[in-house]
């Protein structure tokens, strides 16, 4: 029996503002794992304190909503112990790139087969309004009131920049291709990061849905990913046109857990066996 | 003590990098197979070349593992190590140099010219261990077996190294004076035990008690865990990974033990800090872990290579917030083992982050002990299994139970899916607003904390001594062994004391704690901080003021002269 | 209590986004100009649009800064609210509700009926606050003053708002029991009160101490202090920097304290957790800093928006290994303001890292209070001017002195170079290894932390009410007036209580507390937080056990009626 | 009176082991801060914990030795601080790149005057050889001992990625040009990135002096720094020859503290006047 939508839905009460960005991932999300055919218990999704993050609470799934900007970390570990399952994480941008920058750097490094996704709203959304770090030059904000002194980070750059084997571009305005990449993302074996351009209907009024309606670009049948130096131009050089579907693929080895431990079975079923221990007293003596 | 002593304490003292722990180690290994006992420890600085260190091992006849100062062999790599340290010969010591100098208690050799001979300079420490075994009357087949083993990559190095054991039995035979430093070997009792390091011992005790995902970034004294368990992983099936920073790690390990995992991380002061956010994560999702924390001098960087007992309080408080924990902190050696593997079982039976605390003189001590008895060990996961989930309508994470711990389930067990949430929840694990839930699941947290309370964990301490009216020491960590050597000097010399060392430092065994203090004359805290930190928590745990608070500071561990004294003078004042 | 209350609890309830805080802020400040008092706190969840929230504001001709359960007005901007609120209503209270509602308690109008007439529906909150004032007696004027000067910046808004206001006004006057809610007015008296937050208070007292580096990330219920001193930064001169996290914030709050300046952060459990490895820095380098914690219900994220006061011991043990340190925490709004600025003071005069500890509550309650005495507050740095300097053959940061503190210098102020080192250091803060060193250095940061004991940081506290045989109160935080206003009623009931309240809860003030509780007949412990932290603390500095602990762990403040049931509970039992 | 070199003599004992690459490195900042005339008093070096660390000591200057990781962050601080001040962090790719790596990313950011110097060993020298975020893939190490399963972070490529305003590699074999260098990034105003390649003679056998100065290779005259794209090409292509001078420099605003505080003089000479809150009472009435 294959799995379902309705499979996904979950009781709990939305907290999310009317006409929020994060409904379409929401959306999305759940089109995706039925796309992939992937049960709820079968699925983790990792995240951490922020809008972004309450997701999983919104869909039935096995659901590891950690600390604020650590989400990449734990999921790396869930995807370590149980190489099994499917490992998703959601994240906003101040989580995955501010308090957590150096995680995702690691992760890309690793290559560890969890697909992140980055609800890129420019704005700590949760925490009301101060400058995140894709936040513009020189918006002015509640902490920044004569305007954000730092350029923004550019995460599409920053993951090619490091071979990242898989990153791409979506909007929340954009729902049907969002969840097709994110299929792709999900079935991409490696660290995936999507990079989903979200509107904040509060504290951003300058990243609307019209904004992005008019700017995202879907990449041409030409757009080849595999080439790192056009992929960096297109994702460094500033234009009207907000490039989105896959920027960049790299063939990289998988982070295998396996390899170092040489287990065959995901760790929740090892036993205890205290006697192993004796096979190595000879060491000692 | 001569000519029949029983003990010998011999020094190796010299540069980073001159292979003054490999001396020790081969020589402990030496004394082990001959069946005599070992202990020995190190004193380094934070450098990889050159500086003043030393590893320092006493062997005996019997089991004798405390710190002393004096040394019977001083073994001088450097001219100013045998400067350094000729104060610190006990009577009757001789110092082996790198020349013969004109000290009166100088061998007539030198390691230097010896080594010299064999072709290369680099083996003085060779020398000098050999010329350690032979003084004790160790074979010298042994060593030239051991040698052999440990550079058995290199055979050029084998060589030479077998040929300067053979000269430093050599010049020990033409000495006149051998025969006073040697001891009755057993050979036939080496079989039942082991000699190896704390760390190693933890480690094993963390295989024993069924790790299997460690996540840490280096950090002394607490590398070695993650060595050893990085060595071993495929051995025993673990998933060793070297993390970017200490927050990747406890966040690791908080998401292998969601997923299952038995999983620890291993760190010292510093990097702990850096935990806390994440030990308090654990409290909240009601995950079990173990965090080995190997204690060093601080506040912050502080000493980084050398021992102290100043993080009780910080594993006490880590986290913000209210939640149940263990804290538990092995007694020497052999006891890092029991005490690991324990916390491994108690950790995912309670669902609580248990920590154990070690630090850089137990990690980095080396001991004879006996063979460590697995049978007894806990055993079991306590994991809902598939059939158990199968057979439930609605899995709840955190479902109220009388002991305030809830049954655990791994997500992909089986249909059933798992919710945690750093956030308040509910049963279910959803993120929650509502007061009556919140104050529901404080209290089932609290409930916890007070079954642990209850809960037989380790067994309780044994009162050492006889209790009635006498001085009472209480002492926790890696002391234990120095204070029960200067407990002995001190009832030869007719002064009494009892002892309690306390393994498990939370929850206290409180009401024995009360019971033992009512009935002593007065109350010798000894612990190696600045601060008294036991000394608090007793004040808070039992309303009891110790009478006197031994400390020490520098970074140095205590040894069994200085607490013979200090014992005794604590009794006069 | 009607028809000569003196004060009027009014609820603004509704979703996040409805603007009930603006409300709550605007009815305070017309109770200021009113000559009244006003004592505001919020009820909000984790969410920026709906949800069920409230702010509560009281209206009172004395200062009466309580929690309580009860309103006289509900002011219910949905459905829900009115529902779930309506047992809330004391007696003889009303609701004013979106629409007029069957319920013997509503007024004969609606709210959004009238905002509707306005041509804005989202006025309705407007038309709720002038209804609140029109039964208060505050004249219309003040009203439509406040308005128009808050939509200052959009003049339609002003318009509607205006109309809103005058609905209001106008329903109420056709309301037959309007005289019922009125006080009396003082207005000449406004002038010497402020109406202001616990965080600005907060965050006047850092710019009254000086602050001149500020670097944070955002957190509730500490963001606040952020937002005020980045909107003031060039107002008084201050670097405020949005940090990329809260290891960063510390870290740098260390560097800029290093190079001079008087440096905090401000930060909640979690985000502090973080930064805990940074405070052992500050404590090694002896570096002056403040850090604000706003305390929330933990563990880990917990109820993001709520309260507690439950991060006692996280301070008081916070950073690995021994260092003298200072915890501050303001009982109430206006006393947020004098701690605070005292904190810098103590920070760089002892070169400590001092704590001042708030909470949910206190950031985001509003008071009237009496404007701050600025006269009587340190104004003097405590550095090494050029000249100190120049005079000096080598200036050692690390200097011995009897009292642990050494001169302070900053890098650049001469030609004097200032070295400063995690690692144990020696006088000039050069690393080390030598035991003689590390003795010497650990042992002048015990001096000085024996030195901040005896020296006078903070008033002693005062004990209130009388002693002698009756039951102790002792409470710290921002539980001060609600037990104060409690005590009051339960003295009308002739049950005393004396009340002792911390506000330096480290170092502890030891003789006085222990003189103190040998005069009481019973102890009681009153604190927001599942463990009793303060009864703990008390336990382990003064071997004193409360008889009882009063605590509350569902993150909604403690309310007087609670109390007053409690306390007088804890006398009969 | 001009700065000499003798003004840096410092009477610490140097903790490095014989032959160790950081010698050249300490000389050549004496060097570079001789040649910009700056005295001990007017420079600050901010460093952490290992190897690289250390060095602040080992010359006469303000100190701060700092936490592991951290010293961009106090850095950063000290300039905003005391911006009369030339500050220098040290620090070693363990510190700079694994656990400090979220700060260098947004110290990029900001673009604040100071000079990161990264000594590159590609170990983590001072704990005993554990693999660093730039050592080779598949290298084995004590805790790697079936080889690093992730693939060495590229700090170049990073920094240019975020578009950096001075990325530099130097190394420890050719003393004068690092000293050269130096002096540039010193001078250059903004965050300035200088990845000096140091041998480890004890944990590193590969990365020789021998190594690097086969491979190491100056940029000629034709090379324009100032053209990400070629920099990216040239810093992201793996090759024989490595290339050392300046990679890749950005014209962009530098992070200024007193446009938030207004103020022209260092904080440490700021005095404390309490009354000036009085100013602000109006509001709160
Ligand atoms: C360690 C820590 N620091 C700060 C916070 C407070 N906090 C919660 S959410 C958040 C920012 C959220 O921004 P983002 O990650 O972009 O998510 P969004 O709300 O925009 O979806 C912050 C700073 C926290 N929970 N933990
Ligand atoms: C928070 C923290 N974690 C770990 C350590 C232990 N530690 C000291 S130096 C070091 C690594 C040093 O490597 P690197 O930064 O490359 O410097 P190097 O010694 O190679 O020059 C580590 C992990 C520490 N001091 N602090
Ligand atoms: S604040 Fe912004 S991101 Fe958060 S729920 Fe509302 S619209 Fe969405
Ligand atoms: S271990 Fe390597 S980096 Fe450290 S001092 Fe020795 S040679 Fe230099
Ligand atoms: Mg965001
Ligand atoms: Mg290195």
């Amino acid at each position: 029996m294959s799995v379902r939508l309705e499979d996904f839905h979950s009781e709990q009460e939305i907290a999310w503002c009317p006409g929020c960005g994060n409904f379409p991932i929401l959306k999305a999300v759940k089109e995706a794992l039925v796309a992939l055919d992937l049960a709820p218990h079968r699925v983790v999704i990792c995240s951490g304190i922020g809008q972004a993050p309450k997701l999983p609470h919104y869909l039935r799934v096995n659901t590891f909503n950690g600390l604020h900007g650590r989400e990449v970390a734990s999921a790396t570990a869930v995807k370590m112990a149980a190489p099994d399952l499917t490992v998703l994480v959601h994240a906003g941008e101040g989580g995955a790139y501010g308090e957590g920058g150096n995680h995702l750097l690691h992760a890309i490094r690793r290559n560890i087969d969890i697909t992140l996704v980055v609800h890129d709203n420019k704005t700590y959304a949760l925490t009301k309004g101060q400058a995140s770090p894709t936040t513009d030059f020189g918006t002015s904000t509640r902490i920044q009131p004569h305007g954000v002194a730092s350029s923004p980070l550019n995460p599409l750059t920053l993951a090619i920049s490091q071979n990242c084997s898989f990153v791409a571009q979506a909007s929340s305005v954009m729902p049907d291709q969002l969840a097709e990449l994110l299929q792709t993302a999900i079935a991409h074996q490696g660290f995936s990061l999507v990079n989903v351009l979200q509107p904040c209907v509060v504290w951003d009024k300058v990243h609307t849905y019209a904004y992005y309606q008019k700017r995202c670009t879907p990449l041409g049948p030409d757009y080849d990913p595999h080439d790192a130096q056009q992929a960096f131009l297109l994702a460094s050089k500033p234009s009207d046109k907000i490039p989105v579907g896959i920027i960049y693929r790299a063939d990289r080895a998988v982070f295998n857990a396996a390899e170092t431990s040489g287990l065959d079975q995901p760790l929740r079923e090892q036993a205890v066996d205290p006697s192993v221990v004796s096979g190595y007293f000879h060491r000692f003596r | 003590m001569f000519p029949n002593q029983r003990n010998l304490c011999v020094r190796f003292a010299g540069a980073a990098g001159q292979g003054l722990q490999t001396a020790a180690d081969l020589l402990g290994k030496a004394a082990l197979r001959s069946g005599l006992y070992a202990y020995s420890y190190t004193d380094a600085g934070s450098r990889i070349r050159g500086g003043l260190n030393f590893s320092q091992i006493r062997v005996s006849t019997a089991a004798l593992m405390g710190v002393v100062d004096k040394c019977d062999l001083l073994i001088a790599l450097s001219k100013e190590a045998g400067e350094k340290f000729e104060d610190d010969l006990a009577e009757n010591g001789a110092i082996i140099g790198l020349e013969q100098t004109d000290h009166p208690r100088s061998v007539p050799f030198g390691l230097e010219q010896l080594a010299r001979e064999t072709g290369s300079p680099k083996v003085a420490v060779t020398v000098g261990l050999a010329s350690v075994c032979a003084l004790l009357g160790i074979e010298q087949d042994l060593i030239d077996d051991l040698v052999s083993t440990r550079f058995s990559a290199t055979p050029k190095l084998t060589e030479t190294n077998k040929k300067a054991v053979s000269a430093g039995y050599q010049a020990v035979r033409e000495w006149a004076h051998q025969q006073r430093y040697q001891l009755p070997l057993a050979l036939e009792s080496a079989v039942d035990r082991l000699w190896l390091t704390g760390h190693e011992a933890i480690s094993l005790g963390a295989v024993a008690g069924g790790v299997k995902f460690v996540a840490a970034y280096p950090m002394s004294p607490a590398t070695s865990n993650l060595t050893d368990l990085a060595a071993w992983a495929q051995d025993f099936g673990i998933v060793v990974e070297q993390a970017e920073d200490e927050v990747a790690a406890i966040n690791m390990v908080a998401g292998a033990s969601y997923a299952g995992a038995r999983a620890m991380t291993t760190t010292s002061g510093g990097g702990f800090c850096l935990m806390t956010e994440g030990i308090s994560l654990l409290g909240m999702i009601e995950a079990p872990a173990v965090v080995v924390l190997g204690q060093r001098p601080g506040p912050s960087t502080g000493l980084p290579t050398r021992t102290a007992q100043g993080d009780l309080h910080l594993v006490l408080h880590a986290g913000h917030g209210f939640f149940p924990r263990v804290v538990l902190a092995p007694r020497d050696v052999a006891d890092g083992f029991e005490i690991t593997a324990q916390a491994f079982d108690i950790a995912e039976r309670f669902q609580v982050p248990v920590f154990v605390l070690t630090d850089q003189l137990l990690q980095d001590s080396q001991a004879v002990v006996a063979s460590f008895n697995v049978a007894n060990l806990p055993h079991q996961r306590h994991l809902l299994s598939r059939d158990q989930l199968n057979a439930m309508e609605h899995y709840q994470r955190f479902a109220q139970t009388d002991s305030g711990v809830s049954p655990l389930a791994a997500p992909g067990s089986s249909e059933q899916v798992v919710v945690v949430d750093s956030d308040e929840h509910d049963e279910d694990g959803h993120l929650i607003e509502s007061a009556q839930i919140a104050k529901r699941m404080a209290e089932k947290r609290l409930r916890k904390a007070q079954h642990l309370q209850q809960a037989k964990l380790l067994p309780e301490p044994n009162i050492e001594g006889d209790l009635e009216g006498r001085t009472l020491i209480v002492s926790w960590g890696s002391t234990y062994q120095t204070i029960a050597e200067a407990r002995a000097i001190l009832r030869q010399k007719g002064q009494e004391f009892a002892h309690l060392h306390l393994r498990q430092l939370w929850p206290l065994p409180e009401e024995l704690l009360r019971r033992t203090f009512d009935q002593s004359a007065s109350l010798v805290v000894v612990e190696a901080n600045l601060n008294g930190e036991l000394a608090t928590l007793l004040r808070q745990a039992c309303l009891v003021q110790a009478d006197h608070v031994l400390t020490r500071v520098d970074g140095r561990p205590m040894n069994v002269q200085e607490l013979v004294d200090r014992l005794a003078g604590v009794v006069l004042s």
